[in-house]
C-alpha cells in the first residue's frame, strides 16, 4: 500500500521535475564580483532562454539562488535570509572560487570560505571567474540533475537543519541582526 | 605652485606644520600637532574647504603610532589639503571633528570600528557601522591575525589529493 | 394614516430619546435604535398607503412615490448608524443631545420627503440643516458646521426666494400646483429653477458647493458621517428631482436650446455635475483621512446622481434613483467600518493605520463590499446602478458627462483601494496588536448592509420595480425588466447570470488552488525586503501619499476651497470697512455722514 | 442559464488558455529572434505555468490566498463572457459595459492579494497599476463608447457582426481611424507592456504587486495574466476588427495584433507612471474625443 | 376703564416717589414695572384726550391696535428684564422709571410735539443708563448724536408746522395726503434722520458701537430690546401712518434701511465679541425693520420687531451676564461657556436661531411673512437682500453657538476639557426670564395663531397700506 502510494507520488514528482528542469528561474545574489558574467550569457550570444532559464525579481519566485562571488560574513546572513524566503524546491548554485574555498580572499576576517557549510549547494562553478560557456555547461548538468531528481540540496537542508544552524550560528553568531537603520 | 604655495604660506604663519609636502600642484599634505588640527581644519573649512573628502587612518606599528589623516577638499580651485597628525597607539583617542564637519560622524564611527581609536565628543562613534556583531580586536590594527580569525570562524574547505604527479626530471 | 403617526413619533421618539438619556445614556442611544427601526417597519408595512395625505398643526403632508422612497432610504441609513450610537455615548460632549439632534433630523428628513406644500418643505429642509449643525461640531471641527450652515443656507435662502416667486406666479404653495403657471413663461421658469435647485446643488455637494461636505463628513462624530454621506445627501437629490419632475424643466424649457436634447439650463447643471465627478474623484485619490476620502467620494457620486436626474429617461434616472439608494448603503457601510476602526484605535489618518485584517475581519469584509459597490464592481448593487446611468449616456450620446462617468468610475479604483491597502492591509502596527474585534452590536448593522449591497446588485428586480413606479409618477417610460434581465436600449444585463458565471469562475479557480500544495503560513515581515532585516512593521507599510505620482500632476490645481475662502475674507474684510467708515467713535464722523445724506437726498429730490 | 452553459464555458475557458498560452510562448519566441536569439521552446510558457503551480508556497494570511481566488476567479468570469470568435458560452452577456466592469473584479482580487502581503513594494506596484488604469481606461472607454452611440449595440458579438458586413472596409479600425489607434495604445497599457510597464519593473520595485508570490500563487497569477491577455485583445479584435466569423479567423486576427503588439513593446524603452499618465491623457485622450466628437455631432463613418 | 395716561403717569409719580424714599426704590421700580404691566391687560382701545381740549388742537393719547402692541411688548419685556436683573440696578431704578414712562408715552402719544417731549426724556434716560458701563465717552458721543437728531426733528417739525399750522397726527396725516409729496422731501427727511438716530439707521448710529459694546446685563436688553422697540414703534408710526412719503424719497430711504441691514450684518461678520456682534446685528435688524415700515408693511414690520425684541432681550442677556462675571465676552474667550449652563445656553439658541428666522421658531413665521409681504408688493430686490443678510446673520450665529457650546481647536473632538476656565455664572432669576421669554419664541413658533392673532388686529386698522397676503396658516394658500 505504501510502496504504492509512494509510486504514484513518484510518478507525479517525475512530471514536476521536468517542469522544474525546464524552467529555472533565478535569483542571483551578486554582490561579488562575478554579476559581469550574467549578461553575455543572457543575451544573444549565449541565450540561457533557450532552456528555459530567467532572472527573476524576488527570492519568492525563483527557482535558483545563484551566489556569485565572495560572500562576508555580513552578506551571508543576507543570503541565508533569501534562501529561506524561497519556495521548495530550490536549488542553490555556488558560482565561482570563492564560494567554493574562499578564493584570493582565503584568509580574510571577513569573508568565508565556503558556502556549503552554510547553505546546501547544489552545484559549483568552479573558477575565477567561470566564462559563459562554463555557466551553460553547469546549468546543462543541473537541469539534469533536476530532471532526474538528484538535486535534492532542499531536501537535505530540512532534514540537517540542526547541523546547517550550528555552523551558521559558529561563523556568524546571529543569522537574523539588527542594526540601527531598520530600528 | 601658484594658489597652493599661497595657501600654504598662509597656513605656515598661522599655524606650527611640522612638514609640507608638494605631491602635485593642487595637492598639499600638511603634517601638523594634534594639538592644532581642529583650527587648521575650521580654518580650511572657512576658506572654502567645505568638503571632507576622506577621514581615515593608518597603523604605525613599529613606531607605535596611529596616524590620522584627513582629506579636505575645496570645490572652487580643487585643492585636496590632506592633513596628518599623529596618535599614540596606547589607548588612543582623538577629540571629535563633528562640530566642524558634521559629515565626519560616519568616518569617526568606521575608524573606531576598524582602529579602535576612540573620538571624544562623538558618542555615536561607539557604535558599530558596518562589522555586524564583532568581538575581536579592531581587525584593521596590524597586530590582528586575519587569517587566523578566518580560520577559527570559516572553516576551510579540506582537500583530499587524488593524484599525485609524478615529477620526471629530465637530463 | 400611519405616515403622520410615523413623522409625529419621530419628534415626540426625539424628544424621548433625550429624557431617555438623561436616565441612562446607553438607553438613550438604544432608543434611537428602536425608533429608526420602528420607522422603517411602518414605512415598510405602509407601502400600500402611498398617496395618503395628512396635516399636522400648519404643515401638510402627501405621501408619494418618490417620498416614499427616498425616506425609506434615509430611515434604512439612520436604522443602520443607530446602532453605532451606544459606543460614542461616553465620548460624545452632549449624548443626550446628540440622540435628540439624531431622531429630529431624522424626523425632519421624513417630513421634508412627504411634504406637499413649499412652506412645509422649506421648514422640514431648515430643521435638519439647523439640527444636523449642531451634530458636526461634535466632532473634529468647529469650522465645519459653520461652513455646513453657511452653504446649506445659501441654498436653503434661494429656495425660499424661489418658492416665494412661485407663490406670487401661482398663488399657491401647493407642491403639484404651484409649478403649472411657470411652463407658460420659460424665463422665469429658468430663474425658479436655477434658484431652487442651488438648494438641491449645495445639499448634494455639487460643485462650486461641495466644500463643505468633507469637511462636514470628515469631521464630524464617526456616528453621524455615515448619516450625513449616505442619507442627508440625498435631501438634494430629492430637491434636484422636485426641480426636474415637478417643474417639469422639461417641458417648461422646450423652447430653450438644446444640446443632444437636453435642454441648456440642464445641460449646464449637468456639467456641474461632470466636474463633480472628476473633482470628488480627484480630490478622493489625495486625501490622507479615510473620512474625508469617502466624503470626496460622495461628492463624486453625487455628480452621478445629479447627471442622472436631470437626465429625465428610462435608463439614467433609473440608474441614478437606484444609485442613490446603493451609495446611500455602501457609503455608510464604508464610513460604519472606518467607524469601528476609530473606535478601537482613536484615529482615521490613514498613515496611522494598517493590518486591521487581522484584527476585525468582519469590518474589512464589510468595507470590501462597500467599495466594490461604490466602485460599480459587479455583482454587487453599485455596477447595475452605474451601468444603468452610462447606457442611458451612451444612448443620448453625452459624451463629456459619460467622460466625467469614465473617469470618476476608473477614479473610484483608486481611492476606494486606499483604505482598503493602507487601513485594512498591509502591517499591523505593534500598537494595535492587542486590539479587539468589532463588537456584536456594531457587526449586526454591517451584516445587514452587506448582505443589502449583494441583494441588490444579483436582484435588484424588487428595487427597480419601485423606481419604475416613480418614473410612472414622473411622467416618464419606467425601466424595463423582464424576469432578472433589464432591458436597455444599448444592451441587457442580467444580473443574477453574471452573478452566477462569478461563482462558477469561483469555483474553478478554487479548485485549482485546493488541488495544488498546501501553503506555508509566514508572519507579515517576513517579505522580500532586498534580504534587508526589518523589525519596523510601521515603518515598512506603504500608505501615505499613495499615489504620489498621479497627486503631484495636479498638486497645484486651483481650489475653489481658496475662492470661496477669499469671497468669506472678502465680506470680512467689507465688515472691517464698513466698521471703519460708519461705526465711529468721533461723533464728527456721524455729523459728517448725516450732512451726505441730508444733501444728497435733498438735492436728488429737488431735481425731481 | 444551464449546465449546458456551464460547460461550454469551461471548454471556452480551456480553449482560451490553451491558445493564448501557446500564442505567449510564440511570441517569445518570436521577441528572441527580434533580439537575435534562438528563444525558448513555444510550450516554454506551458511549462513555466505548470512548474510555477507545482511548487511549494507561502501565504500571509487569508486575503493573500482569497485575493488570488477572486482575482482569478473574476478574471475567469469575464473571459465566459467573451466570444471566442463566433462561439458564446453565455448568449447575451457580451456586454461591452460588464466586460469592462467585471474585468475590474480581477483586477481588485489582485491588488488586494498583494497589499494583503504586507510588502510595500506590492503596494507601490498597485498604486502604479491602479494609475495606469486610470491613464489607458478613460480613452479606450470613450472611444467604445462613440461606438456604441453610433451603432446602437453594446454587444461584443454585435458590434463584430455590424463590422463585418461591410467587409474589410467595414472595420472599425478603418471606419473610424483614430479611435483604432487610440484602442491600440490603449492596449498596450491594458497589456502592461512597454512603454506601460512601470508597475511591474522589476529593478526598481521588484516586480511590484507579484514580489511576494510564489509557487501556485504565481502559477495562478500567470494564468490570470493569460486570460486576461486573452479578454483585453479579443475585445480589441471584436471591437475594431470584425471579430471572427470563424474560429479560425478570429484566431488569426488576435495573433497578428497581439504579436504587433509585443514587436511594438519590445522596441520601446519604459515610461515612468506620471509621464504614462500625461501621454494617456494628451494624446490618446484627445484622438479619442475628437473621434467620439466625429462620430456624435457629425456622424462621420457611421453610416 | 383705564385711562392710558396712567401708564405714563404712575411711573413718573413712583420716579419722583423713589427720589424721596431712597431705600425703597427698587422696590418702587419693581411695583411701578408690575403695575404697568397690569394695567397694559386692562387697557381698550380708543382715542384720550387730555387736558380736555379736542384734537387736533389738545394733546391726545391714541391707543389703537398698533400702540397697543407697542406698549404691550415694552411694558412686558420692561418687566421681564428688570426681574432678571435687579441686582445690576445700581441707583438707577429712578432713572427706569421715567424711561418706562418716557416709552410708553412715545407710543402712545399721537401729537408730534408730545412726541418729542417723550423722545427727549427717553432719550436722557439711555444718555444715563449708557454711562452705566463707565466709558463715560461713548455716553457722551451718544448725547451729542442724539441732540443733533433731536434737533434736526424739531427743526423738521417747525417746518411742518409753519406749513400745515397742526403738530396733530391724525390731521396731520390728512393734510399732508393732500399736497404732492415730493414737496415735502426736506421736512420728511429732517424727521426721518432726526428719528433714525434712535433707530440706528446707517449711517446716523456712529454711537451704537461705543454704548452698546459695554452694556451689562440689564442695560443691553433694555436698550437692545425695549428702546429699540419703542423707538422703533414711533418710526412706524411716523413713516408708516402720519408722513406720506413720495416714491422717491420712499425708496431712497428704503435703500438706505437695507443698506444698513447688510451693513450690520457684515460688520457683525467681522467681529469676535459677542456683545459687538450683537449690537451690529441689532443694527442690521433695525434697518430692515426701518424698511418694512417705509415699505408700508407695518404688520409684518411688527412682527418682526416682536421678534427682534425678545431675541435680542434673551441674547443681550446673557452675553451681558458673560461680559459681568467674567470679565470678558470674547467668543474666543468663552468656548464651551454653555457647558455648565445648558438652560440659559438652550435659550440663547433658541433666540439666535430665531433671530436667524429658522423653522419651529417665532421668527420663521416673521420671516415668512415679511417675505410674502414684501413680494406682494411687488418688490423683488428686498428680499434679496433680506435672505443674503439671513446668511450672513445666520453665519456669525452658528460660528458664535459652535464655539460657545462646543470648545476645541480645528482638527480635535471636541471635549469638555477645552471648555473655558472663567467662572461664569448666570443667576436663576435670569435663567426664568430666559425661559420665558424662549418659550414664547417657541410657542410663537409652533403655534403662531397665539401671537397671530394678536398682532392681525395691529394690523387690521392699517388696511389701506397693508396688503391683504396674510399668510394662512393652514397650507398657505
Amino acid at each position: 500500500m505504501t510502496t504504492n502510494a509512494k509510486d504514484v507520488r513518484k510518478t507525479w514528482e517525475k512530471i514536476a521535475d521536468y517542469f522544474r528542469a525546464h524552467s529555472i528561474w533565478m535569483k542571483w545574489y551578486c554582490t561579488g564580483c562575478g554579476a559581469i558574467e550574467m549578461p553575455p550569457t543572457m543575451t544573444s550570444r549565449f541565450d540561457m532562454e533557450r532552456l528555459g532559464m530567467g532572472p527573476m525579481a524576488t527570492p519568492r519566485q525563483a527557482d535558483v539562488l545563484l551566489i556569485t562571488g565572495y560572500l562576508s560574513a555580513k552578506t551571508l546572513r543576507r543570503v541565508i535570509y533569501s534562501y529561506e524566503q524561497m519556495q521548495d524546491p530550490k536549488y542553490v548554485v555556488g558560482f565561482g572560487s570563492c564560494t567554493l574555498n574562499g578564493g584570493i580572499y582565503f584568509d580574510s576576517y571577513a569573508t568565508m570560505t565556503r558556502l556549503d557549510h552554510y547553505l546546501p549547494v547544489d552545484l559549483y562553478i568552479a573558477g575565477c571567474m567561470p566564462r559563459p560557456e562554463a555557466i551553460m555547461n553547469s546549468f546543462d548538468t543541473l537541469i539534469k540533475m533536476i530532471e532526474k531528481g538528484e538535486a535534492k540540496g532542499w531536501k537535505h537542508y530540512q532534514e540537517n537543519h540542526e547541523w546547517y544552524r550550528r555552523n551558521q550560528l559558529h561563523s556568524l553568531k546571529e543569522v537574523y541582526v539588527k542594526d540601527e537603520f531598520h530600528e | 605652485m601658484n594658489s597652493t604655495n599661497k595657501l600654504v604660506e598662509e597656513i605656515r604663519q598661522r599655524f606650527e606644520i611640522i612638514d609640507v609636502i608638494h605631491p602635485d600642484d593642487q595637492q598639499v599634505i600638511l603634517d601638523i600637532d594634534k594639538m592644532h588640527l581642529h583650527t587648521l581644519l575650521s580654518h580650511l573649512k572657512a576658506d572654502g574647504f567645505r568638503q571632507l573628502s576622506l577621514l581615515s587612518a593608518v597603523d604605525w606599528i613599529k613606531d607605535n603610532i596611529f596616524e590620522l589623516v584627513y582629506i579636505v577638499f575645496n570645490w572652487d580651485t580643487g585643492v585636496h589639503v590632506l592633513a596628518r597628525v599623529k596618535l599614540p597607539r596606547d589607548n588612543p583617542r582623538f577629540r571629535t571633528i563633528t562640530p566642524i564637519y558634521p559629515g565626519a560622524q560616519y568616518y569617526e564611527r568606521d575608524v573606531h570600528e576598524f582602529f579602535g581609536i576612540e573620538f571624544e565628543g562623538n558618542p555615536m562613534s561607539y557604535k558599530p557601522l558596518f562589522l555586524e556583531l564583532w568581538d575581536e580586536m579592531p581587525p584593521m590594527r596590524k597586530d590582528f591575525d586575519p587569517e587566523a580569525y578566518s580560520r577559527e570562524k570559516f572553516p576551510e574547505r579540506v582537500y583530499v589529493p587524488h593524484f599525485v604527479p609524478k615529477v620526471e626530471v629530465i637530463e | 394614516m400611519t405616515f403622520d403617526i410615523v413623522v409625529i413619533l419621530m419628534f415626540l421618539g426625539a424628544f424621548s430619546a433625550y429624557l431617555i438619556s438623561k436616565a441612562s445614556l446607553k438607553a438613550g442611544a438604544y432608543a434611537t435604535t428602536v425608533f429608526s427601526l420602528g420607522a422603517l417597519a411602518v414605512l415598510l408595512m405602509g407601502r400600500s398607503e402611498i398617496g395618503s395625505e395628512f396635516s399636522v398643526l400648519f404643515m401638510n403632508f402627501e405621501v408619494t412615490v418618490i417620498g416614499w422612497y427616498f425616506s425609506g432610504v434615509m430611515v434604512l441609513v439612520y436604522a443602520m448608524t443607530s446602532f453605532f450610537n451606544s459606543f460614542w455615548m461616553d465620548k460624545m460632549m452632549y449624548p443626550g443631545s446628540y440622540n435628540f439632534l439624531y431622531l429630529f433630523s431624522l424626523a425632519g428628513t421624513l417630513g421634508l420627503f412627504f411634504a406637499s406644500d413649499l412652506i412645509t418643505l422649506f421648514i422640514f429642509w431648515e430643521v435638519v440643516v439647523w439640527s444636523s449643525t449642531f451634530i458636526i461640531p461634535m466632532g473634529k471641527s468647529r469650522r465645519a458646521a459653520v461652513v455646513y450652515y453657511t452653504i446649506s443656507s445659501i441654498g436653503s435662502m434661494a429656495t425660499l426666494y424661489g418658492i416665494m416667486l412661485v407663490y406670487r406666479i401661482s398663488g399657491t404653495l401647493v407642491i403639484q400646483e404651484a409649478f403649472v403657471p411657470l411652463k407658460e413663461d420659460p424665463l422665469t421658469a429658468t430663474v425658479v429653477f436655477v434658484i431652487f435647485v442651488m438648494a438641491g446643488l449645495t445639499k448634494i455637494g455639487i460643485f462650486p458647493f461641495h466644500i463643505w461636505l468633507p469637511l462636514a463628513h470628515g469631521s464630524a462624530p464617526h456616528t453621524f458621517s455615515p448619516v450625513l454621506s449616505g442619507g442627508l445627501v440625498k435631501m438634494g437629490a430629492f430637491i434636484a428631482y422636485m426641480s426636474v419632475a415637478i417643474l417639469p424643466a422639461y417641458e417648461a424649457f422646450e423652447g430653450s436650446l438644446k444640446i443632444m436634447g437636453i435642454p441648456l439650463q440642464l445641460y449646464f447643471l449637468m456639467i456641474l455635475g461632470a466636474i463633480s465627478i472628476v473633482l470628488g474623484t480627484l480630490m478622493a485619490i489625495k486625501q490622507e483621512d479615510a473620512k474625508k476620502l469617502i466624503a470626496y467620494s460622495s461628492v463624486a457620486n453625487g455628480g452621478y446622481i445629479l447627471i442622472g436626474i436631470l437626465m429625465m429617461d428610462q435608463l439614467s434616472f433609473a440608474g441614478s434613483m437606484m444609485h442613490l439608494f446603493n451609495h446611500a448603503i455602501a457609503s455608510a457601510a464604508a464610513f460604519l467600518a472606518i467607524a469601528v476602526v476609530a473606535y478601537r484605535t482613536g484615529t482615521t489618518k490613514i498613515s496611522e493605520l494598517g493590518g486591521m485584517i487581522h484584527r476585525m475581519p468582519l469590518t474589512y469584509l464589510t468595507y470590501l463590499i462597500a467599495i466594490i459597490s461604490l466602485a460599480g464592481i459587479p455583482p454587487m448593487g453599485g455596477f447595475v446602478s452605474k451601468w444603468l446611468i452610462i447606457q442611458g449616456l451612451a444612448d443620448r450620446g453625452l459624451m463629456f458627462m459619460a467622460l466625467a462617468a469614465f473617469f470618476g468610475s476608473i477614479g473610484s479604483f483608486l481611492y476606494v483601494f486606499r483604505p482598503l491597502a493602507a487601513v485594512f492591509l498591509g502591517q499591523l502596527k505593534p500598537e494595535h496588536e492587542h486590539l479587539k474585534s468589532e463588537p456584536l452590536m456594531m457587526k449586526i448593522p454591517m451584516v445587514i448592509l452587506m448582505v443589502l449591497i449583494l441583494y441588490f446588485g444579483v436582484l435588484p428586480k424588487w428595487l427597480l420595480g419601485i423606481i419604475g413606479e416613480i418614473q410612472v409618477a414622473a411622467g416618464i417610460e419606467p425601466v424595463m425588466m423582464s424576469g432578472n434581465t433589464i432591458l436597455a436600449v444599448n444592451g441587457v444585463l442580467n444580473t443574477l447570470n453574471v452573478f452566477m458565471i462569478f461563482g462558477f469562475g469561483f469555483l474553478i479557480s478554487l479548485i485549482i488552488f485546493l488541488l495544488m500544495q498546501k501553503s506555508r503560513r509566514v508572519g507579515l515581515m517576513d517579505t522580500y525586503t532586498s534580504a534587508e532585516f526589518i523589525y519596523t512593521p510601521e515603518l515598512y507599510h506603504y500608505a501615505g501619499a499613495f499615489y504620489a505620482p498621479f497627486e503631484r500632476l495636479y498638486q497645484n490645481h486651483p481650489s475653489v476651497e481658496k475662492f470661496l475662502g477669499a469671497i468669506a475674507w472678502k465680506f470680512h474684510e467689507l465688515g472691517t470697512v464698513v466698521n471703519a467708515l460708519f461705526f465711529s467713535h468721533k461723533p464728527a464722523v456721524t455729523v459728517f455722514w448725516t450732512s451726505v445724506i441730508l444733501v444728497m437726498i435733498t438735492l436728488g429730490g429737488a431735481g425731481i | 442559464m444551464n449546465l449546458v452553459n456551464f460547460a461550454y464555458g469551461l471548454l471556452l475557458l480551456l480553449a482560451a488558455f490553451v491558445f493564448q498560452t501557446t500564442l505567449t510562448g510564440i511570441n517569445r519566441k518570436v521577441v528572441a529572434r527580434l533580439q537575435r536569439r534562438r528563444g525558448p521552446k513555444f510550450y516554454q510558457q506551458f511549462i513555466d505555468i505548470f512548474k510555477a503551480l507545482s511548487k511549494g508556497s507561502t501565504t500571509h494570511g487569508w486575503v493573500f490566498d482569497f485575493g488570488v481566488i477572486m482575482a482569478l476567479g473574476g478574471i475567469m468570469a469575464t473571459a465566459i463572457f467573451i466570444p471566442f470568435g463566433p462561439l458564446k458560452a453565455v448568449p447575451g452577456m457580451d456586454n461591452i459595459f460588464i466586460i469592462a466592469y467585471v474585468l475590474a473584479v480581477g483586477m481588485l482580487g489582485m491588488a488586494m492579494s498583494a497589499s494583503g502581503s504586507g510588502n510595500p513594494w506590492a503596494s507601490i506596484g498597485v498604486s502604479r497599476a491602479l494609475t495606469n488604469m486610470l491613464a489607458y481606461d478613460i480613452p479606450f472607454m470613450m472611444v467604445v463608447f462613440g461606438l456604441i452611440f453610433a451603432f446602437d449595440s453594446s454587444s461584443l458579438s454585435g458590434l463584430a457582426a455590424i463590422q463585418r458586413e461591410g467587409g474589410l472596409l467595414g472595420w472599425n479600425v478603418l471606419r473610424f481611424p483614430l479611435g483604432g489607434i487610440v484602442a491600440m495604445i490603449s492596449l498596450q497599457g491594458m497589456l502592461g507592456k512597454k512603454p506601460f510597464d512601470s508597475f511591474i519593473a522589476p529593478a526598481e520595485i521588484a516586480s511590484g504587486p507579484m514580489v511576494e508570490y510564489g509557487g501556485r500563487h504565481l502559477g495562478m497569477l500567470f494564468l490570470l495574466h493569460e486570460y486576461s491577455t486573452f479578454i483585453e485583445v479579443s475585445l480589441i479584435v471584436h471591437l475594431f476588427f470584425g471579430g471572427g466569423a470563424t474560429v479560425l479567423e478570429f484566431m488569426v486576427k488576435y495573433a497578428v495584433i497581439y504579436t504587433f503588439l509585443n514587436l511594438v513593446s519590445n522596441v520601446l524603452p519604459r515610461f515612468k507612471i506620471d509621464q504614462a499618465v500625461t501621454f494617456f491623457y494628451k494624446v490618446p485622450l484627445a484622438m479619442a474625443v475628437v473621434q467620439t466628437f466625429l462620430i456624435i455631432f457629425l456622424g462621420m463613418g457611421v453610416a | 376703564m383705564v385711562n392710558p395716561v396712567l401708564l405714563i403717569a404712575l411711573p413718573l409719580l413712583l420716579a419722583f416717589v423713589s427720589i424721596v424714599f431712597k431705600a425703597y426704590k427698587n422696590n418702587l421700580l419693581v411695583f411701578g414695572t408690575l403695575l404697568n404691566a397690569g394695567l397694559v391687560l386692562t387697557l381698550n382701545k380708543g382715542q384720550y384726550i387730555i387736558g380736555g381740549f379736542q384734537p387736533p388742537f389738545g394733546i391726545n393719547l391714541v391707543l389703537d391696535d398698533f400702540a397697543l402692541t407697542g406698549i404691550l411688548i415694552i411694558n412686558g419685556l420692561f418687566l421681564v428684564i428688570t426681574l432678571m436683573s435687579l441686582e445690576k440696578l445700581e441707583g438707577f431704578a429712578s432713572v427706569l422709571l421715567v424711561a418706562l414712562a418716557g416709552l410708553n408715552g412715545l407710543v402712545l402719544t399721537g401729537d408730534l410735539f408730545n412726541l418729542f417731549v417723550f423722545l427727549e426724556i427717553t432719550a436722557i434716560t439711555a444718555y444715563i443708563l449708557s454711562s452705566a458701563s463707565k466709558e463715560y465717552r461713548y455716553a457722551f458721543n451718544y448725547l451729542v448724536l442724539g441732540t443733533l437728531g433731536s434737533g434736526l426733528y424739531l427743526f423738521g417739525l417747525i417746518v411742518l408746522y409753519a406749513v400745515f399750522g397742526t403738530l396733530n397726527m391724525a390731521d396731520l396725516s390728512v393734510k399732508m395726503a393732500a399736497v404732492d409729496a415730493s414737496q415735502l422731501v426736506l421736512p420728511s427727511l429732517l424727521i426721518f434722520i432726526g428719528l433714525a438716530v434712535e433707530v440706528k439707521i446707517l449711517p446716523f448710529n456712529g454711537w451704537v458701537k461705543g454704548v452698546y459694546s459695554g452694556t451689562n446685563s440689564l442695560v443691553g436688553p433694555l436698550f437692545a430690546s425695549v428702546y429699540a422697540a419703542g423707538m422703533l414703534f414711533v418710526f412706524g408710526r411716523i413713516f408708516a401712518q402720519v408722513i406720506p412719503l413720495g416714491t422717491y424719497l420712499r425708496t431712497s430711504l428704503v435703500v438706505l434701511g437695507a443698506l444698513t441691514l447688510l451693513a450690520g450684518e457684515v460688520a457683525a461678520l467681522s467681529k469676535t465679541r459677542i456683545r459687538e456682534i450683537l449690537l451690529y446685528s441689532s443694527i442690521g435688524q433695525s434697518g430692515l425693520i426701518a424698511a418694512l415700515f417705509l415699505s408700508g408693511l407695518v404688520f409684518v414690520a411688527v412682527m418682526q420687531l416682536v421678534n427682534n425684541a425678545l431675541s435680542k432681550a434673551i441674547l443681550f442677556t446673557v452675553a451681558g451676564q458673560m461680559a459681568d462675571s467674567t470679565g470678558t465676552d470674547e467668543g474666543e474667550e468663552l468656548q464651551g461657556a454653555f457647558l455648565e449652563h445648558k438652560i440659559a445656553g438652550v435659550g440663547f439658541t433658541i433666540a439666535a436661531l430665531s433671530l436667524i428666522g429658522l423653522p419651529l421658531f417665532y421668527g420663521f413665521i416673521s420671516k415668512m411673512n415679511l417675505l410674502f409681504g414684501i413680494f406682494y408688493s411687488d418688490n423683488y430686490w428686498l428680499p434679496v437682500v433680506i435672505l443674503l443678510g439671513t446668511v450672513i446673520e445666520g453665519t456669525y450665529m452658528v460660528r458664535l453657538l459652535v464655539k460657545l457650546w462646543t470648545p476645541g481647536d480645528e482638527g480635535i473632538v471636541s471635549e469638555k476639557a477645552f471648555a473655558t476656565e472663567r467662572p461664569l455664572t448666570i443667576q436663576s432669576s435670569k435663567v426664568m426670564g430666559i425661559v420665558v421669554l424662549s418659550v414664547v419664541l417657541l410657542i410663537g413658533g409652533l403655534l403662531p395663531a397665539v401671537i397671530q392673532d394678536n398682532l392681525t388686529d395691529s394690523g387690521s386698522l392699517l388696511d389701506e397700506v397693508t396688503p391683504a397676503y396674510l399668510f394662512d396658516l393652514k397650507g398657505g394658500q
